[in-house]
């Protein structure tokens, strides 16, 4: 008969009203500024350099500057200079470091590329989305000071991910210890041998899964 | 008592003059519903509130918006609207109409006696005047029914008849 | 007599009322809804030109929201592209993730694990059911409910966005296919949390039916109203539940038969009519096979590794050769069409949006309807104009 | 009706404070000073009674969308009217140049004259009746008629294409439901002998057997009447499923889109008093106006009663609100002259049947129940299947 599906259609608003007061289920807005929800683990908004050490993140910075990253980049929003002379990195050995490493985040639109590509694992993706500035060029542009966050702030945000990161930074130190080792090894042994064994083990920090970057 | 007389009277006429002498024909359509409200004055201040009220309803709710459809759908555009100035020959003969016209009215007022004094303001209740309607004037009611039935159906079958059966899904 | 001929609206003193003399009908008069108008989902406009109620002629504009992602599409690599397409459809990431996903496989040849394919259904359903519940929330928000279906839609819409962010990352933006497999892993506690969201989606859909589905008005304002013939459909390349709601069975998932479809036990809704009222029950019928679909696949849902081991990351080169590969998207057939020469990216990028496809019909349904009826058909194809423009 | 109920002292305190304030005037200036203080209470209440409708209907669509509302403003989003208020006060107000700025500005100001104007007749409590005219009701609706003028107005005078459709629209829908309310309220009429509202609640006073209030929404015709009264209603002071002029999905703002400003919130303060007048006439001619539903509960006052009832109708309205989809044009006026006229007509010849039956006793009460009833639904049930005529739930088949 006419009305009977209007009447049913009130029944359930009637039913909701009803339920916002008592069912949480029906009363689903959190009140923002007071209350969060909690973002899960995954979430990513904007990245960030790891650096090793939270008190000299500027010497600890894991980027090599090997501008794959500023290449596979969708928006194109990583800029960076290379600088000229070299600092030791975690394992010792003497790498470039970017004396320029600017990210536009007016433009980056957190895709996680960046993440992806990256061979060692320099740059992660950080959960800050409040970033409300008043002027829209310098205040967006993150230059590497800002952007640089130490890896115990890395475990605070994706700690699974973080450990991942770890074991795999770890399994590629002992990996290239233990032929440097075997190298050494092999050059003292054989005293009398001629000459010195091949040159340096392969670069460090590459990892099994990440091949070596073809020649950029 | 006579002030407030003369001031509702004084506004009709003012209002339908307006609406007469008007340039935009809908401030003239609108200033002649303000001409009928005055009329509705004058049945209040007579004290026959029925008719006041029903004045009130016919005339500024549905004659109104009559003449305002008529002028709407009419009207071609804009420029239509605004009547140009009125020739001096028409504006002549339109004169001495009326002064024909208003000859002839004052000359049957003055010829009837005039109460001096006014006659006391009968009070009609709405339920006398039902009484009276389904009474002695049955026959006028029921005759004016009928006028309005005919016309309204023949408004509907104008309506109905004039627009071909829409081609397409039927609505 | 077409739109660009008629001379813009000049701000003279006279009748800005534009009326477009027609002998037949007498003044016409020209109405422009859009671009910025509250009920075209975003930016899009038609040019209405009305006898009195009724459209005479319904001419579309967009290309509003243009950003040239085919262009784009050729010169950024393969992997670059992927984050792009999320932003095609932005109500299905997801599928257009897919779709493009399975289109570089089949350039490349690559094989993707099972958990994969699994994976790839369960997102998939859950978009399309994302996506069919926004539409009937839009649909009855445009026919004048104030907002109360398009609130518990997007309450339901939430909990699969949830769904969305704490596997990818982003809730909309998942970028979360890669050529191969999926980039991360679904945990068993996510995929316990779909399961629950699969199982409560039927009582939310009741509810959802029960306030609309019998509901007299919308069923005057619906039933009868932009109805589209099977013949003008098919030949107009239409897909989608816009095709299967003119009673054409057709689709891609039993068709083509693609992932691990045809695992699953699943049947697809067809309509009689073709009119608005069929379009939105086609979509609500397809949203329980989908809930049908998303359980069997979360019961059987292998282990083993989600990437395949061997893809390549940086540095992708597919194959030389030309692909046109396509999946059922929530919209319709979403395809992609790549030429590789072996480089690093593409030749030429082209994507097949159904949403454009099914809008060319958008005329010849709103003929001899009013304007509030455009705005209900509109609502029925269901466009989302990222799509259309690209 | 048991005397002390009637002269409690809460029952009389509106009439013991006016007296006391105009107690000392001389005739003449004292029925002038009363009639103030009636403007007055009348703008105060109904004006107050419109900002927090406002928020009631913000807060109860919210709590019906499963969000809690405006509760930024204030403690619970109370100061949320307020708020709006100085909102719209602090607005430019907009005049295009092309519109006819007499009218632009006269339309905001008709439309709201002629709702206030309604609100003179409806008895608000026990003696609290503004004026107490002999055809009150036919008052109401030659006042609440002339809202068309002025919708009309609003619509031409902004020399906008969408207003132009708009106020046709709004016309076409204003006019075709002013019928049926009428005629909802002519066997009222009928039945209570009078057209002066007071008369019509005084009519409704006492209970039948003791428990059923003699209210006339509980006669089967009374409750037909009262339906097509409320959905008239709906219609006249275009609310929900009417909402057409203003129908945002189509015709962006309907006759309001070149207002903003003051006289954008004077319309919306017009909609929402001709939505209280409606209602509080309702309230008089179906709902008893101030009788209490049970002898027991006289003691609370008249005013309270009626206030009781009409909030409970505004309720009805804004859930409507918050359901119901918009109607078209052609189905809104089919809907009003294929249905609501003709059952409203039908409607006549039952209460003439009610009235007539009434010295029938015994088995013949239950007969007269009866027929009424069938005189009621059926052709109800009729009308409406020829309505919807092909519209109804369909079965699909599946590939």
């Amino acid at each position: 008969m006419l009305g009977t599906g209007l009447l049913q259609g009130l029944r359930v608003t009637a039913r909701n009203l009803v339920g916002s007061f008592h069912d949480p289920k029906r009363f689903v807005t959190t009140q923002y500024p007071e209350e969060r929800t909690k973002l899960p683990e995954a979430y990513r908004n904007f990245p960030f350099l790891v650096s090793e050490s939270a008190e000299d993140p500027m010497g600890t910075l894991r980027c090599v500057a090997c501008q794959i990253c500023e290449k596979e980049c969708p928006p194109q929003c990583i800029y960076i200079e290379k600088s000229r002379d070299k600092k030791p990195d975690a394992n010792g050995k003497m790498q470039i470091f970017p004396a320029v490493f600017d990210i536009d985040t007016s433009v980056c639109m957190s895709c996680q590329i960046c993440v992806e590509v990256c061979p060692f694992d320099a740059i992660e993706m950080d959960q800050v989305f409040e970033l409300a500035t008043t002027n829209r060029f310098e205040g967006l542009l993150l230059d590497k000071h800002a952007l640089a966050k130490p890896n115990s702030y890395f475990h605070g945000i994706h700690p699974t991910e973080a450990a991942a990161v770890d074991g795999r930074l770890a399994a590629a130190r002992k990996a290239s210890e233990e032929k440097a080792r075997a190298a050494a090894a092999a050059k003292a042994a054989p005293k009398p041998a001629p000459a010195a064994p091949a040159a340096a083990p392969a670069a460090p920090g590459a990892e099994a899964p990440k091949p070596s970057p073809p020649a950029p | 008592m006579n002030a407030v007389l003369a001031l509702i009277a004084l506004a009709t006429v003012a209002a339908a003059a307006a609406a007469m002498a008007g340039r935009n024909l809908l401030h003239c359509v609108l200033m002649l519903a303000v001409s009928w409200a005055g009329v509705a004055a004058f049945f209040l201040w007579a004290g026959a509130e029925f008719v006041a009220f029903a004045q009130l309803l016919i005339y500024l709710g549905a004659i109104s918006m009559a003449v305002l459809f008529a002028v709407l759908l009419t009207g071609r555009s804009r420029e239509d609207l605004a009547a140009d100035r009125v020739p001096a020959r028409r504006a002549l003969y339109a004169v001495l109409a009326a002064a024909a016209v208003g000859a002839v009215l004052l000359a049957a007022v003055a010829a009837t006696p005039l109460a001096v004094v006014p006659a006391p303001v009968p009070s009609v209740s709405v339920r006398q005047l039902g009484l009276l309607l389904m009474g002695p004037h049955c026959a006028a009611l029921l005759a004016v029914g009928v006028l309005l039935t005919v016309a309204l159906i023949g408004a509907v079958v104008l309506a109905a008849g004039e627009r071909p059966e829409k081609p397409g899904p039927a609505p | 007599m077409s739109v660009s001929e008629i001379a813009p609206l000049t701000p003279s003193a006279g009748p800005t009322v534009r009326s477009v003399r027609d002998e037949l009908h007498g003044d016409l008069l020209e109405v422009s809804m859009g671009p910025h108008h509250p009920s075209t989902h975003g930016v899009f406009r038609m040019v209405a030109t009305l006898d009195g109620e009724t459209v005479t002629r319904l001419k579309p504009v967009f290309g509003y929201l243009h950003r040239n992602h085919e262009k784009i599409g050729e010169n950024t690599s393969y992997l670059s592209s992927m984050p792009y397409t999320d932003r095609l459809d932005y109500l299905c990431s997801m599928t257009n993730n897919w779709a493009y996903a399975l289109a570089v496989e089949r350039l490349s040849g690559q094989a993707v694990p099972e958990r994969a394919e699994y994976l790839r259904v369960i997102l998939a359903e859950l978009t399309r059911l994302l996506n069919h519940t926004c539409l009937a929330g839009f649909l009855l928000q445009d026919s004048g409910a104030s907002g109360t279906p398009l609130m518990y839609a997007f309450r339901e819409r939430e909990k699969i966005l949830d769904l969305f962010e704490s596997l990818s990352g982003s809730r909309m933006m998942c970028n979360f296919q890669r050529f191969g497999g999926c980039r991360t892993d679904a945990t068993p506690a996510w995929l316990g949390a779909a399961a629950s969201l699969a199982d409560g989606y039927g009582r939310f859909l009741d509810e959802f039916e029960a306030l609309l589905t019998g509901n007299e008005i919308l069923m005057a304002r619906t039933q009868g109203v932009g109805r589209l013939p099977a013949a003008l459909a098919v030949s107009a390349g239409v897909t989608g539940p816009v095709l299967r709601a003119s009673g054409v069975d057709y689709d891609l998932r039993k068709v083509d038969g693609y992932g691990v479809y045809p695992r699953f036990a699943f049947r697809v809704p067809l309509g009689a009519h073709g009119d608005v009222y069929d379009r939105y029950m086609v979509r609500v019928l397809e949203m329980r096979e989908s809930i049908r679909i998303l359980q069997e696949a979360l019961r059987g849902i292998p282990g083993g590794p989600v990437m395949d081991p061997k893809a390549k990351i940086r540095g992708f080169r597919a194959k030389p050769g030309e692909v046109y590969s396509r999946i059922e998207g929530p919209k319709g057939e979403i395809g992609f069409y790549l030429i590789s020469e072996g480089g690093p990216n593409p030749y030429r990028y082209r994507v097949r949006p159904p949403s454009l496809i099914n809008l060319t019909i958008l005329e010849d349904l709103c003929l001899g309807h009013t304007i509030a009826d455009t705005v209900v058909i509109l609502g029925s194809i269901d466009i989302v104009l990222g799509e259309v423009d690209r | 009706m048991s005397a002390p109920a009637q002269d409690s002292a809460l029952e009389r305190a509106p009439v013991l404070v006016r007296d006391w304030l105009t107690g000392f005037l001389p005739g003449q200036a004292r029925w002038a000073a009363n009639s103030l203080l009636d403007i007055i209470a009348i703008l105060a209440v109904f004006g107050l009674l419109f900002a927090f409708l406002t928020l009631a209907e913000r807060k109860i669509l919210g709590r019906v969308q499963n969000r809690p509302g405006p509760n930024r403003t204030g403690w619970f989003g109370l100061l949320q009217p307020f708020a709006d208020g100085i909102k719209m006060l602090t607005k430019e107000d907009i005049v295009p140049r092309a519109a006819d700025p007499v009218l632009h500005f006269l339309a905001p100001v008709a439309l709201l004259a002629f709702s206030i104007l309604t609100f003179a007749v409806i008895p608000y409590g026990r003696d609290l009746v503004p004026v107490d005219l002999d055809a009150a009701v036919l008052y109401f609706f030659a006042a609440s008629s002339g809202a068309e003028l002025a919708v009309f107005m609003a619509g031409w005078a902004s020399h906008n294409k969408y207003s132009l459709l708009a106020s046709m629209r709004a016309l076409a829908q204003l006019i075709s439901y002013e019928l049926p309310l009428l005629l909802s309220f002519v066997p009222v009429a009928l039945a209570t002998g009078t057209l002066s509202a007071s008369g019509i609640v005084a009519a409704q006073s006492g209970w039948k057997w003791d428990l059923v209030p003699r209210w006339l929404v509980f006669t089967p015709w009374g409750a037909v009447a009262f339906a097509v009264f409320m959905v008239s209603a709906l219609a006249e002071s275009n609310r929900s499923p009417f909402d057409l002029p203003e129908a945002e999905s189509e015709l962006i703002a309907g006759h309001l889109t070149e207002y903003s400003g003051f006289k954008y919130a004077l319309f919306f303060m017009a909609e929402y008093f001709g939505m209280c007048a409606l209602s509080g006439m309702a309230v008089t001619l179906f709902l008893g106006g101030w009788q209490a539903p049970v002898a027991a509960l006289e003691f609370i006052p008249s005013y309270a009663w009626f206030a009781a009832k009409l909030l409970a109708l505004l309720l009805g309205f804004i859930w409507v609100r918050a359901t119901l989809p918009r109607l078209r044009v052609d189905q809104l006026t089919r809907l009003a002259w294929k249905f609501l006229v003709p059952v409203a007509l039908v409607n006549l010849g039952t209460a003439a049947f009610w009235s007539l039956s009434a010295p029938w006793e015994g088995p013949l009460q239950l007969l007269r129940w009866a027929v009424a009833l069938a005189l009621a639904a059926v052709p109800a049930l009729l009308l409406g299947r020829g309505l919807s005529g092909d519209l109804g739930p369909r079965t699909y088949r599946y590939a």
